[in-house]
């Protein structure tokens, strides 16, 4: 067995001594017999020797050889190695929240870059210091408008990640407030209809871009339309696109909210992610989560701090603006050690590599009989229609080594056919080829 | 010290994502592009390694100093923890590929799965979800479970009841999930006042939250009428399991009563906070609650092979995006796996002890307002310090620093007045507590000889007491860029 | 392509105007246009993503799913991973040898403390910082001797790692040293002949503990005789086994010298390892390498120092005890944190454990038809002779997923049916019946 | 602050091997185990991490500070060298299985295979053996090899010739390999004399060893004089490598004449040098010396795959176990690997470019002997400043220490009086360059106004100029157990 206590015989005996009790049972006194285990039934312990072993084992029947081509709000990025090295400092990632700040203006640091860096690429004006992923983001950022204009109708389309729209969904279950989801047209937003929808009852409108099937769109005219109801404009955005993609700040979003796992993240089967959120000047005040600003110490030098902590838990207890308490830090530091590392330019070069391959594979698939790329502009996913049911082609192709892609039918019906393709940075031209020509063997 | 920013040089690359094929970008039309250019900054990969290592060099952290952080359990995270989450078989794999083809992924659903039981053993619970990403999450979920039960069962509810030492993201969550909340004070022995809580009850509760043992760091001795009074009611019972730590093998809250417990795998299972987060709010739940919980879940097939279960219609849906925090999963199965039954009642048994010693040993020099046995953590209150010679717990706090100790938690719980609440955790030394000991008895007498020594405190760090009012009225949340 | 240097194009420009030159060719102007190179031929550069790849792919390319039960001087030992924690500090692994003492205390300390952590196990006074590996210090022990005695020959018997007399034999070959090997008499030291050749021309004698075939002996007696006649004594040791094992110290060697590899370090395909040293005394003035001491600064602290530095080639040039200058510093740390981890208790454990697993395995082997195992004490290593060749024999093995054994043929002559097989704490039970099972069908 | 064995406690466990197995140890005579324990300490887990984390601070290092150690390029180790180094395909392999079956090892022979090309390929050779462990074992190496041809020429050679300025492992490693040292003191231009050369030279000198770029950081202008004299009696010419950085892709030792150059990998080719090793000292020779290398090398048969060659009986033996430090060989190629071709090159240039960028700065505040352009790394004496206000090289290191700054090479080469041998490196920016500068300008400015302030330098370290004397006499080398 392994243990942390460090209490060799002697410690225990002159601690209980000190204390004035006989055992350290006695310390459990206030645990009456009938408290005590039913059942405590755990294994006994193993040594770190025998942990490895098995871990390598259990890891092992993953499978890490297929060549991925999934996405769906979750991607293959390349990691530079450095992220690691810093991450893995202890100083960053066995202390607490910066409850402290003159043991702790590592981690604000951090944290005021990190914000800097969220709100220039979304071009917004700020942005927290992080949320749980995604999906739990948007709901935020729903309750911010819910707060902000008192209306209780959110307009939801159905392009924003599935994933996303069942946590909100959760979330809205016993307070009031309803959802209304906006069928897509040809897999892109419907503009007439969102439009139609956008009334006075309405407290926010959200979308994505690029959307779950990969399809970019410019919605400035949109939340301009929803400014004008004093509606919420809610951009789901992902990150990396954001090298090239129009920004939510030059939307004209009020609040973007977004997955943060492409900066520097592994996938990791689900986490742990980062929700990004980033508002509009006028929402400050009312973002949840931490926040760390600048300020000066007592000799007059910069130091940064938690600030606005009046809208938190711990001061406003059931009035709090979220229950949020810890939080992703660490993901966050890992985002903006990412960014630091590729800058300015490497992250403009990123999205068009991932562009750029995209593009090289939706020409190689629509060059394969029987499979027809869904019209639209993309930036690193697209939607193919492939001649057989999607779910069960993509089996088959694990069989040959790709993961080729998401079943638009897991989320969506009458879709049975669509697959969403994602490409990244990571994907080189020769294995493109290479997948391309093993998805044109396996329909013939 | 620079900001990254302000280390900015234009044109320097540090890692660089290689050669842009020619035609990128083209096939989208200019009115899908940003026009503004983003303002990251431009340094190379030394610098940037030079730049977040001195950052790191300005923390406190578990793995250099003592970090006796009350309510926290800031224990040692084993590094092994850290090898295993590292593992390519973990790190590397989509997690839509359990809905893809499970068989590529056995190895971390059946990680789900084990930990799951696990930590429905070790609770005494029936069900578990792995989805929550903190103990708040946690928190969150368990209002939500608690909600769709009553919505089940036709009952109409509308409070929730939660003592005034609890963490405020009891009452936060609560009112996330559209409950208002009773408030109820402790009583002399720092439990919950069991009369005041009779009082309130009603049929309108939905449920009780109580942390156990409580943010005072005692357990309480009545626990067993607050549960009998809040099933006469059909209140839930949910135990904010965040101090977990003191009662290992101890005691379970399925066996005291408890139909929901959150709990903290980055305080109990060793998972590292990482300065904030992420960490993990498994929540498990009694028998009747079940059917509720999220989904999707990871199910054992007859075969023994893995997969998922969304559930039969009941399920309250999905509070995160797949299965939680995996990596934070990892780490605690991989704790309770080297710890085994023995080593998870040893934790608790050191964690008491060491707390019980710090009690002793200090109190003679601070106020104990809840003067008796406690268990992972005991609360002291600096308002002797305050009243004969103004010091306040954050001169404490700040003094602590300057001899190395990371300070505990100070004015938490709320219901202590000028609160120092010490959790020194199970893996500290018998030496290291002495150290700290010592240090707060030097601090004690300098509040009598010298306050003002401790007011200037701490003379050796990067900074000493940042003026906060200024931080929120200026608002100054990003760098000039 | 990748690149660490940070000039932009003003720097350059800024720093050439500062320097009055035109170009940065300008300042290769004493390299005549004759000297240019004929030839650069090397590949273009490739960014991290593709190196990740290409590099994951080739030491895929290598086999680690083999049980392994080779040794040979070199073993499959648990490292507990805060070894990788702690010697992955930057502040570690990006320092040069601690030459400023005021920027190096963090390395010197952990050099006094392996200095006396590798005295401690080996019994004797005195340890150096390190050496290269265990064949070099070897060398060095022996160049210790004959600078000691003026003597020329040194008797070594061939229980000795064959790679250690390979390279001891190379450094000989251009000095007046005379290497005379004494035959072993069944796997063990022939005492009889050792003691009549130690003569009084004889230098030094070099003995191992155990031997290449795992045979443990008490040299004792045989050193004692050596220093009636002035010869140094020099034991080869394996650092895990003085766990159990009796220590050079007790045995009265005057220098003990081994390949510290299995003190936390990986297998690695060959290094870096870590050559250990460790003295009497007498000898303390003649070791080679960096040498910790201990003194005070001027403010009366304790300090830590490089000290003896009279004896080393960068002060006395031609005339140093040693050409050393660059060692293994980290990998002495790595040695000291797993000693410091593993503790007075964990070593001693560990070295039971090993133990008993080979014994565990003897038995298994013994067991079998045709496999007879050679007499003699041992401590973690044993031979077997089997009935058909070696090398072929483990060669088939290894197409059942077992890395059998060391064949002796590869070191020694008639010796065709002898293997080697070592045992360490991570082999489990359970895999070493597995092996014995496969073992006894591959014989049959 | 304490030892280690200072925070022993008996008892104490760190990380446990397991239970022993009963009867462990019994197969063995008693005469054959250790009587008296041994005195490890005792301490937890987090205590030791504590504890080295703690020392790790006390460091300086290329990744927390400017380190511009002369002769030891200090250049930053990039992370993918670490992470590629990590890669369990490339730590988990025992090198006897090279022997046993070389088809289980061929991601390792390709490299060790790979890199030797390459670096051939750099240096202009025809052989290369990886086995040197560091650049003094790759001195011994050559000269061995030196020895070797000599022997089967028939060649009766005594001598060995060094130029002062050499590094002191030259003639350490010429006097270990049997040779007789015969020393040349360098001409106005920091190269070594030709006519002084020239007279020394005779039909018993095996070799000349010449640092290229030597290490006064000139390029010796008549060095194809010296190849032409070494020839005319059959003397080889060994290239000390160790300032390879300067000259990549501008000049091969190989197209120059010599015979033998060793590298260093942990300074060219970005291995971390690990606070004093481990290093790689790779050797390539020319033609004529192939047949000598060590044994065993790799080889790559016509199908394409890898094995062991042990070469025609001519090799000098074994310099090493195996393969030398396979895991820094691994890091040099990844290095290799990613930089290509030009970026090589462009290591150089830059590597140049800020060696004369800080001689140009500096020569108006401290005496340059060799006044003129450098490669990558330009030595200062601080003669002046001992002249005019007593301070010595020493005090000007230990000012930098003060100001952050890792000090140059002091005291060496040893031609130069109170030398300060600077080499920045070319992953330095411009930036940290010119603090550097800053830096040094203000301390010749103190020298002027308050040499006292340096003489007292360092005030901010944990010690402050140790007693090195006392340290040597009183000779305390181990800890008190
Ligand atoms: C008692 C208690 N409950 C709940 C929480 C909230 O947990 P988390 O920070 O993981 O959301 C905490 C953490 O500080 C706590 O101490
Ligand atoms: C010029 C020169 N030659 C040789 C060496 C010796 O190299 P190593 O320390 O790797 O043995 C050095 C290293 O300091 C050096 O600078």
């Amino acid at each position: 067995m392994a243990g942390y206590t460090p209490h060799t015989k002697d410690d225990v005996r002159n601690m209980l001594d000190v204390i004035g009790v006989k055992s350290v049972e006695e310390l459990f006194s206030d645990i009456p017999p009938e408290l005590r285990p039913k059942s405590f039934d755990l294994p006994a312990g193993i040594t770190e020797n025998e942990a490895l072993k098995a871990f390598n084992g259990l890891s092992g029947r993953n499978r890490t050889d297929l060549v991925s081509f999934v996405g769906g709000g979750f991607y293959d990025h390349f990691i530079p190695s450095a992220v690691d090295s810093i991450s893995s400092r202890s100083e960053f990632f066995t202390a607490y929240t910066p409850y402290q700040p003159e043991a702790s203006q590592g981690t604000l640091r951090a944290i005021m870059e990190y914000q800097s860096m969220i709100a220039s690429i979304t071009g917004l004006d700020y942005a927290n210091a992080s949320l749980y992923d995604g999906g739990t983001a948007l709901y935020e950022a729903i309750a911010i408008a819910v707060h902000a204009n008192g209306r209780r109708k959110v307009l939801v389309d159905r392009g924003v990640n599935p994933l996303f729209r069942n946590i909100i969904r959760t979330y809205i279950l016993n307070i009031d407030v309803v959802i209304e989801e906006v069928d897509l047209k040809d897999l892109r937003s419907d503009r007439e209809k969102l439009r139609s929808l956008l009334d006075d009852e309405t407290s926010a409108l959200v979308v994505q871009n690029p959307n779950f099937f990969g399809m970019v769109d410019d919605y400035e005219e949109v939340f301009e339309f929803a400014r004008s109801k004093n509606i919420v404009s809610i951009l789901v955005f992902y990150p990396l696109s954001l090298g090239l993609l129009k920004t939510p700040g030059e939307m004209k979003a009020d609040i973007a909210v977004g997955e943060g796992q492409s900066l520097g993240l592994p996938l990791s089967f689900g986490g742990p992610y980062l929700g990004l959120m980033a508002v509009a000047k006028k929402f400050v005040r009312k973002m949840p989560g931490r926040i760390v600003g600048e300020t000066v110490d007592r000799d007059g030098r910069r130091a940064f701090v938690l600030t606005l902590q009046a809208r938190e838990q711990h001061i406003r207890r059931e009035k709090a603006s979220s229950n949020i308490c810890s939080n992703q830090a660490l993901c966050a530091l890992r985002a903006v050690v990412y960014l630091s590392l590729i800058g300015k330019e490497g992250f403009r070069k990123t999205a068009l590599i991932n562009n750029a391959r995209a593009e090289y594979c939706k020409k190689a698939l629509k060059a394969i009989r029987g499979i027809s790329v869904k019209e639209g502009p993309t930036f690193n996913e697209f939607a193919v229609e492939l001649p057989v049911p999607a779910a069960a082609f993509i089996k088959k192709m694990i069989g040959t080594g790709y993961a080729a892609g998401l079943a638009a039918s897991l989320f969506y019906e009458n879709m049975d056919r669509i697959m969403i393709v994602s490409v990244t940075e990571k994907r080189s031209e020769a294995e493109i080829t290479a997948f391309a020509d093993a998805v044109r063997k396996a329909l013939s | 010290m620079k900001l990254i920013f302000e280390k900015s040089v234009p044109g320097r690359i540090g890692v660089d994502p290689g050669a842009v094929p020619a035609g990128a970008g083209d096939s989208l039309d200019l009115k899908y592009l940003r026009a503004i250019d983003n303002c990251l900054p431009e340094l190379s990969e030394l610098d940037v390694m030079r730049h977040y290592i001195r950052l790191s060099q300005l923390n406190f952290s578990v793995d250099t100093h003592f970090y006796p952080l009350g309510s926290c359990t800031m224990k040692y995270n084993p590094k092994v923890n850290e090898a295993v989450a590292a593992l390519p078989g973990f790190t590397g794999v989509h997690p839509f590929m359990a809905y893809l083809d499970p068989a590529t992924v056995q190895g971390s659903l059946e990680l789900v799965y084990r930990l799951s039981s696990f930590l429905g053993e070790i609770t005494g619970m029936k069900g578990v979800t792995t989805q929550p990403y903190a103990g708040a999450h946690g928190e969150l979920t368990g209002i939500f479970l608690m909600a769709a039960y009553h919505r089940a069962k036709g009952n109409k509810k509308k409070y929730v009841i939660v003592p005034d030492e609890a963490h405020g993201t009891n009452p936060a969550s609560a009112a996330m999930g559209g409950y208002s909340v009773i408030s109820i004070p402790v009583d002399r022995d720092g439990g919950m006042n069991v009369d005041a809580f009779r009082e309130k009850m009603t049929d309108e509760v939905a449920g009780v939250m109580l942390t156990l043992p409580n943010t005072l760091g005692t357990f309480h001795r009545r626990i067993c009428d607050i549960v009998q009074i809040a099933r006469e009611h059909d209140a839930l019972l949910y135990n904010d399991g965040a101090n977990l730590n003191a009662i290992l093998g101890k005691t379970r809250p399925g066996d005291i009563g408890f139909d929901i417990v959150h709990m903290n795998l980055h305080k109990t299972f060793s998972t590292p906070h990482g300065g904030g987060g992420p960490g993990a709010g498994v929540v498990a739940v009694s028998d009747k609650l079940v059917k509720f919980l999220p989904v999707p879940n990871v199910a054992r097939s007859k075969d023994g092979s893995y997969g998922l279960d969304f559930g039969d219609g009941n399920s309250i849906g999905s509070m995160a995006s797949f299965f939680g925090n995996f990596a934070v999963l990892v780490r605690a199965y991989t704790y309770i796996m080297m710890l085994g039954k023995e080593g998870l009642v040893d934790v608790s048994e050191k964690a008491v002890l060491n707390a019980n010693y710090i009690r002793v040993k200090l109190k003679p020099y601070y106020d104990l307002p809840y003067d008796r046995v406690c268990m992972h953590e005991c609360v002291f209150s600096a308002r002797r310090q305050v009243q004969k010679n103004g010091i306040h717990a954050i001169d404490i706090a700040k003094a602590l620093i300057e001899r190395g100790f990371h300070p505990p938690t100070i004015y938490f719980p709320l219901v202590v007045d000028e609160a120092l609440m010490i959790e020194p955790t199970e893996t500290e030394s018998k030496e290291t507590i002495d150290e700290f000991i010592a240090a707060m008895i030097e601090i004690a007498g300098l509040a009598e000889t010298d306050p003002e020594a401790l007011r200037k405190a701490p003379g050796n760090t990067p900074v000493s007491r940042p003026d906060e009012t200024r931080a929120a009225r200026e608002l100054k949340l990003t760098c000039n860029l």
